[in-house]
Parts: structure tokens; C-alpha cells; sequence
């Protein structure tokens, strides 16, 4: 794999990437890291509002110098704005909003994926305890939930997996995995390679994939500019 | 940005099918959304199952939609007022069915759904006729009624104010069951009194997150249990 | 019975009695019929809120001439205002006060209630429905439950029994009756005799009721000017 | 009418105990009561069960309790942040337990409680570790998590405005757990950032209804997140 390291996305890629699939009118839920990367990658000419599980709807970007509120932060703890025409609720209502099917989208980090739609996000493995946050809730009530992540760890092996070697988040949730090499949808059919980064193969994203994927009708991922 | 507004009374209830499942918010007369009621008169649609507190007042609101025939099933607390004689009468005629449900349940009931829960441990009814058939579950030492949450394909209901996102408030106590309908429908149309610019509203006093609703339409002010027939 | 019919209390006098077990601080539900008199005979130093279950936490009296809002009304259906300090909850949020253990006390009407507190008051048993409205959910959450009736039924018989013949709205819940007759607590060690009409003495009351009352201690009913 | 103000943070806050279990609201840094808190590490209250949703930051807040010995035990969602080093070092140390709830199961357990239900099924954690002992129940064809109603024998919580009667606004998502948490103690105390005469919120914008308010301490508006030691 090394030599086709370069050809790998960056994670402003992949964000930029997942924004494209970001469809006019849908509320989202971003989780840390990566899907907090997507905002600023929207097409302009579409209305994507963000809920972030603290009470807020309609999360605007950091605010400008001198204009922050020590009161208006988002999930990730970030200080944030909102935009026109948002609302705050208390956290019970907000969690109504993610479980109870008003969510159009989640995106979320993860440490694998099961080819089945399997999350897992919340813990390593070794790790006794983990910070659960609102993952749970979240991934088991959105209507999709897109995964992002790099395609392996950092010993190359692969997070999209057969059988999860990771603690579970929620069970059969994952619609669309965004990661460093591919873009690939979980269907009822099974894995689907939608998407490859430009300078990889077919081959090379299944090398590291354990899990198979149905490679019918396979397109390159359109890079931004 | 998408408007949610619906020019005309048929463009905000014209998706709704005969055999639908409605959320309609109200208790007594006040938050009662009779336009859209109206509206849905008007459709003639058949074989509805009516989610709502009261069956009706007089000739209006729910009562015309029962009177017109429209209403299959009718799930309430309290069904036998003297005002809802026409549900009375179509009752007795075999004509509809009822579920009664004690008031606080339906309203957790149907939060529930809005939720994304599936049910609810509650003292209420613990013993009594409303609770037979019903799972009782034992936890913390007690004995619990298992309610199960409670979902419309539709919910109707009445605010104050929007905004273009949909974002309501409300009056008084109008306000009533219509915050929680309007969570739990796949497809919640709001009447609203009047509509304001996208930035006159506070985001600290909106009571119905925009989210929740799909499309609204502007009666603006009117007299409330009047009889307003087919339009 | 006949002859002492006329030392009953009126229904206006039996709620004068209920009111001044309202006490300072309380939030009270009034259910319909009798226990709405109870608010114009609270003694005017203690702050009494009521809570009607539609949403209203501070209902005050119907509105003077010309003041009314069609949309501001009571559990009953009748016009009312808002005391100040009020507030507008929605109708889950309402019941949340109901049964999470901030309503002080509910004052309801009753067919029956039984020596154990079991309360009915939602359905005669030769309906075959009737019209709960949040009478359970009610009674079931209220840290108090006030029953008001009249002693006897239209034909003379006991409402105060030791098996219900009525359907049942909530077990054990009662704690005080209050009757044209006399004042009725439930404890622990059964029901206690409080207070008789003037006029009356107690072997008329235990006449008509039949749970054995525990009479060690009984004091007249102070009547309201 | 009885006024709810607490003259002083030790009126407020004096009727804590050892051992008593403390719904304290908050999501980072916004929301969380940091007055009520240094009133209580002031009375150096000893084995209290903390439920509230980070494990402090820095050395302020629900971290100065931590630091100062007096939580026995944390239920919360989110544990392991780096700025939740005083909670680590404890728990490391095996001085303090741990609870860890899903965030949206927690506020629901929470709004359980204050509305007086035994518990929900959810869908949250199913199949997961945290899902672990607790009841499966099947309804309408799927599995659900059935999740106990969670209470406190105290609530801190901070809000913006209030009136005599308690009644409360809150601030932008400072809001966050603090309604559900103000309806779900047996005594609740707020602090807050300002005081208003009777009249002066409209009902209609009020989040949290005084009747679940048991006493306010009105503390003005703070930088959140600076030490402020024993007083």
C-alpha cells in the first residue's frame, strides 16, 4: 500500500466529499473530528441545517472575533452561532428530534464498520470504560447514518469488516461509508463501491476491505477544488 | 431556503388518503385547528382514525368531520359531552369506533412516538378497566402499566406564529396538545395565525422547533367553534 | 335519613369546608362540578396556585365582562384568567407536574370511594364507557387526592364502602373525604371521623357509611358566613 | 406570596446532605451552576452521587467537587475528556464510581422521573454494553431497551431569569439538561442570573414552570470555567 499512499484522501477530502451528498432541506447531526469538517464544503445554492444534540438547531460556523457567547456551544464543546431561523430546545427535546425520526442524517466517525451497517464509535477494545456521548442515541435514530473514517488503521488492517472487533454502537445503522480511499453503500444487496479516489484501483480498495464489495458500477471521487 | 408555506387550504391537507391515521390537536375549542379540519372535510376522504382529546363541539371542527362521515375510529379521553352530540349519535349508530385513553397517557402516548420511544411505564390505570390487556411490568417495587407510544401519519394542529422554517409558537391554551402532535407524525401540517420574516422570532421562545413541521397555512385571527360549512 | 336532611351541607358549603384544607404554597387540581367552588372560599392569606390540566399552571377566576381570550380556558371548558406569575405548559408537560409529584392535592368528585382510598369517579358500572379525561392519571400522581360528594346516593345509600360495585380510577389514593356530612380522613389504621355537620351526630354518619369509621375524636364543621 | 429567593448561597443550597443523590445540570461548561456547586464543596458534603452529563473541566465546576472529596459516585455520559483530568486521577485511584448512560437515554431517564413514569423502551444501546442486565421488551415487532426512570433527592440548575414564583428562562444552550433536571428532584434550587418582578415573563416564554422550583439564588452574570476556591 505504501506506494499509493499519496493518492489517499485527506480528511478536508473526505469531508468535502460526504458534503456533496448533503441534500437540500435535510437536518444533520455532525459528530467530532472529521463530519465537523463538512459545513463549509456544502454547495451553496442548497439549505442543510445542523442540530447539535446540546439543545441547538440551526448551528451556525465559529463566530468572528469579539462576537462569541460563553452560552452558545456546539457538541464538540466549539463556540458556535446559529443561524436565522433556528431554535433552541432542552436536551430531552433534542434527543426526541435525533431518535425520533426527524433526523435526516448523521455523520460520525467510527472505528469500524460491519458490512451489515454494524457501528462501533464509542470504545477500543481494551478500553474498560468510554465516553458514549449521544453516539448511541444518535446512530440508532437518525434515518441515515454515514460513516467516515480512514479505510484502515494504522496497521493497515481494515475497519470494514465481516465481524466487529469493536464494541457495538448500534446495530445495522450505517447506510454510506466516506473513508480515505472510497466511498462504498451498504444495501440490502450488500457492500456497494460507489466511489473510488482518483489513482486507486477496484482492487486496491477491496486489498483492505474485509469484507466484499460488489464493484458493478464504480465512479471516481470528484476531488474539490 | 425552502418555504414550508402552502398557498391554499388543499395544497397543506391534499396529501392525506382515505384509511389515515391523524394526529388533531385541541382540548375543548381552543387549538383546535378547524381550517384544516375544514380542509379535510372538504377532501371527503373516509375511514379516518382521529387522534384528539374531545369528540367534538357542536357542528364544527372535529364534530363536522365525524358528522361528514369522515372519521372511522376515534381515540380521545373524553368522548361524552353534551357538546359532542353528533359523536354521540354516530355511535350509537355503530357508525364509529372508540378507544378511550385516560388524558395524561395520550399525551405521553403520543410524546413517545414524537420520541422515538416505544413505550412508557405509567401509574395511571394501574387496576382499572383501561388498563386490561395492557402488560403491568414490576420495577423499583412497583407495578407499572406499559402504554405503548402513539404515531399519526398526519398531525393537524394550531399555532400562533411561524416563521418561514416552520419554527410555532403559541397562544394560551391553545397551546395544549398540539407541541406534542406535532412531533410524532411522519407529516405534520400546521394553521398558524400569522407568519413572520425568518428573524422575528426568538430562538429562546420558539415552543415547536421547525423540524417538526412540514408545511403550514395563515387563517389568520378567527372566531373559534363557529360552523363554517363546505367552503 | 328524612328528618335530618335539613342539617345537610349545601354543595357550596361542602367546598367552603374543602377550601380551608388548602394550605399556603399549595398547587391543587380542582376536578369539575363541586371542587370548582373551592377557590373563592380560600382564606385570603395563603397562596393557593391551581394547576388545570390543560396546560394552565395559575388558573384564576372567569374573566370580568368583555376580558375573556376564547382561547384561555379551564379543564372544565369554562373561561378563566391567568394569576399572575403564571405559566403555559404543553399537555405532557402538564401531566409531568400531575404525576411527578408536584401537584399538593387534587380535589375530585366521587361515585364511590372505598376504606382503603381506592377512588371511583370516571364511569357508572352500567356504562359501557365514559369519560376518563385525566381523571386516573390524576388522582394516580397527586400527593393528595380530596374526594367530595354527597354522603348517600340518590337512593339513600352508602358511597363510602367496603367494596367498590363502581369501576375503578386509581387504588388507594384517597386520602380525605369531604361530604354533606361530615369530613372523613383515610389512615393507616382506617378511616377516621373528623367532623360531622352541625346537627348531626355520629351514628348518623356511620349509619350511611358503610366503612367502619374510627370516632374517638370528632369536631363539628365550621360553617363559612 | 411566598418569595423563592435564597438570600444566601448557604440558604440555598444548606439542606444537602452526605450521601444524597444531585442532579446537576450543564453540558460543557454552559449550564453548569458553579456558584451552587462551591456552595456545596463549602459544606464539604461528603459520598454524594452526582448525575450529570461531563466529568468537569478543569478545576472548576463539577471538577472542584470531584477534587474536593465529595462525590462517591458519577453517572454521566461522557466521561473520558481531556479536560476531565481531576475525575480521572479520582477514578484511577479507585475513589469515585462510575455510570456511564447514553446522553439521550440520560436526559430521557431524567425526564422520566419528573414525570413521574417508571421508565421507557428506547432503542438506544440494543446490542450494545450499556444495554447490559437491563430488560429487552418486545413491542410492535422490535426490541427495545426498557430504561428506568431516574431521579434526584436534589437538582442544581442554572437558568437566566426568574420571577418570585420561580419561574424560568434559560440562555441559549445553557439550557440543555436543566429543565428536564429542575422537574425531576424532590427539591429543586436554581441559580440564577437575574431576578424579575412578578409580572415581567410572559407566561407564554417560560421553560420552566416555578412549581418545580423550590428556592433561587441569584448569583449575576459570571465568566464560566474560572476557579473561584473556597469562598
Amino acid at each position: 500500500m505504501n506506494e499509493q499512499n499519496t493518492n489517499l484522501l485527506t480528511r478536508l477530502q473526505i469531508a468535502a466529499r460526504a458534503a456533496q451528498d448533503m441534500e437540500d432541506g435535510w437536518l444533520v447531526n455532525l459528530g467530532i473530528g472529521m463530519p465537523t469538517m463538512i459545513p463549509a464544503y456544502i454547495p451553496k445554492d442548497r439549505d442543510v441545517m445542523f442540530h447539535s444534540e446540546n439543545g441547538l438547531i440551526g448551528m451556525g460556523p465559529q463566530p468572528a472575533e469579539g462576537e462569541a457567547d460563553q452560552d452558545l456551544i456546539s457538541a464538540g464543546k466549539e463556540l458556535v452561532t446559529m443561524v436565522p431561523g433556528g431554535a433552541i430546545v432542552h436536551h430531552a427535546d433534542s434527543f426526541a428530534v435525533a431518535r425520533g425520526g426527524r433526523l435526516d442524517c448523521a455523520c460520525l466517525g467510527a472505528f469500524q464498520v460491519v458490512a451489515n451497517g454494524d457501528l462501533c464509535n464509542w470504545r477500543l477494545p481494551n478500553q474498560k470504560s468510554g465516553s458514549v456521548g449521544g453516539a448511541m442515541d444518535i446512530a440508532a435514530g437518525s434515518k441515515r447514518v454515514f460513516a467516515m473514517m480512514t479505510h484502515t488503521d494504522r496497521d493497515g488492517r481494515a475497519k470494514i469488516v465481516t465481524e466487529r472487533t469493536f464494541p457495538l454502537t448500534a446495530i445495522g445503522v450505517v447506510t454510506r461509508i466516506f473513508t480515505d480511499m472510497a466511498v462504498i453503500s451498504i444495501t440490502a444487496d450488500g457492500m456497494v463501491l460507489d466511489e473510488i479516489a482518483p489513482g486507486l484501483n477496484k482492487d486496491d480498495v477491496q486489498a483492505v476491505t474485509d469484507a466484499p464489495l460488489i464493484m458493478d458500477n464504480v465512479g471516481e471521487i470528484a476531488i474539490a477544488a | 431556503m425552502k418555504n414550508k408555506k402552502s398557498a391554499t387550504l388543499e395544497d397543506a391537507v391534499g396529501r392525506i388518503q382515505d384509511g389515515a391515521t391523524i394526529l388533531v390537536g385541541g382540548f375543548g375549542q381552543p387549538g383546535v385547528p378547524e381550517v384544516l379540519i375544514d380542509g379535510v372535510c372538504d377532501l371527503g376522504r373516509r375511514d379516518l382514525t382521529i387522534v384528539t382529546n374531545n369528540a367534538g363541539t357542536g357542528h364544527s371542527g372535529i364534530a363536522r368531520l365525524i358528522e361528514e362521515g369522515c372519521v372511522g375510529k376515534l381515540i380521545c379521553s373524553f368522548p361524552w359531552a353534551k357538546e359532542s352530540f353528533v359523536f354521540k349519535e354516530l355511535y350509537d349508530a355503530g357508525k364509529i369506533d372508540l378507544e378511550i385513553v385516560p388524558q395524561g397517557t395520550l399525551s405521553e402516548r403520543i410524546r413517545a412516538g414524537g420520541a422515538g420511544l416505544g413505550g412508557f411505564l405509567t401509574p395511571t390505570a394501574l387496576g382499572t378497566d383501561l388498563a386490561e390487556g395492557k402488560p403491568i411490568i414490576e420495577s423499583d417495587g412497583r407495578e407499572w402499566v406499559l402504554e405503548k407510544a402513539l404515531r399519526g401519519d398526519f398531525a393537524l394542529i394550531k399555532a400562533y406564529k411561524t416563521d418561514p422554517r416552520g419554527n410555532l409558537t403559541y397562544h394560551l391554551t391553545a397551546r395544549n396538545f398540539n407541541p406534542v402532535m406535532a412531533m410524532a407524525a411522519d407529516f405534520t401540517i400546521a394553521e398558524v395565525q400569522e407568519d413572520v420574516a425568518i428573524d422575528e422570532l426568538d430562538p429562546e421562545v420558539i415552543v415547536t422547533p421547525g423540524v417538526f413541521v412540514d408545511t403550514y397555512f395563515v387563517t389568520g385571527w378567527y372566531e373559534i367553534g363557529k360552523e363554517r360549512k363546505a367552503s
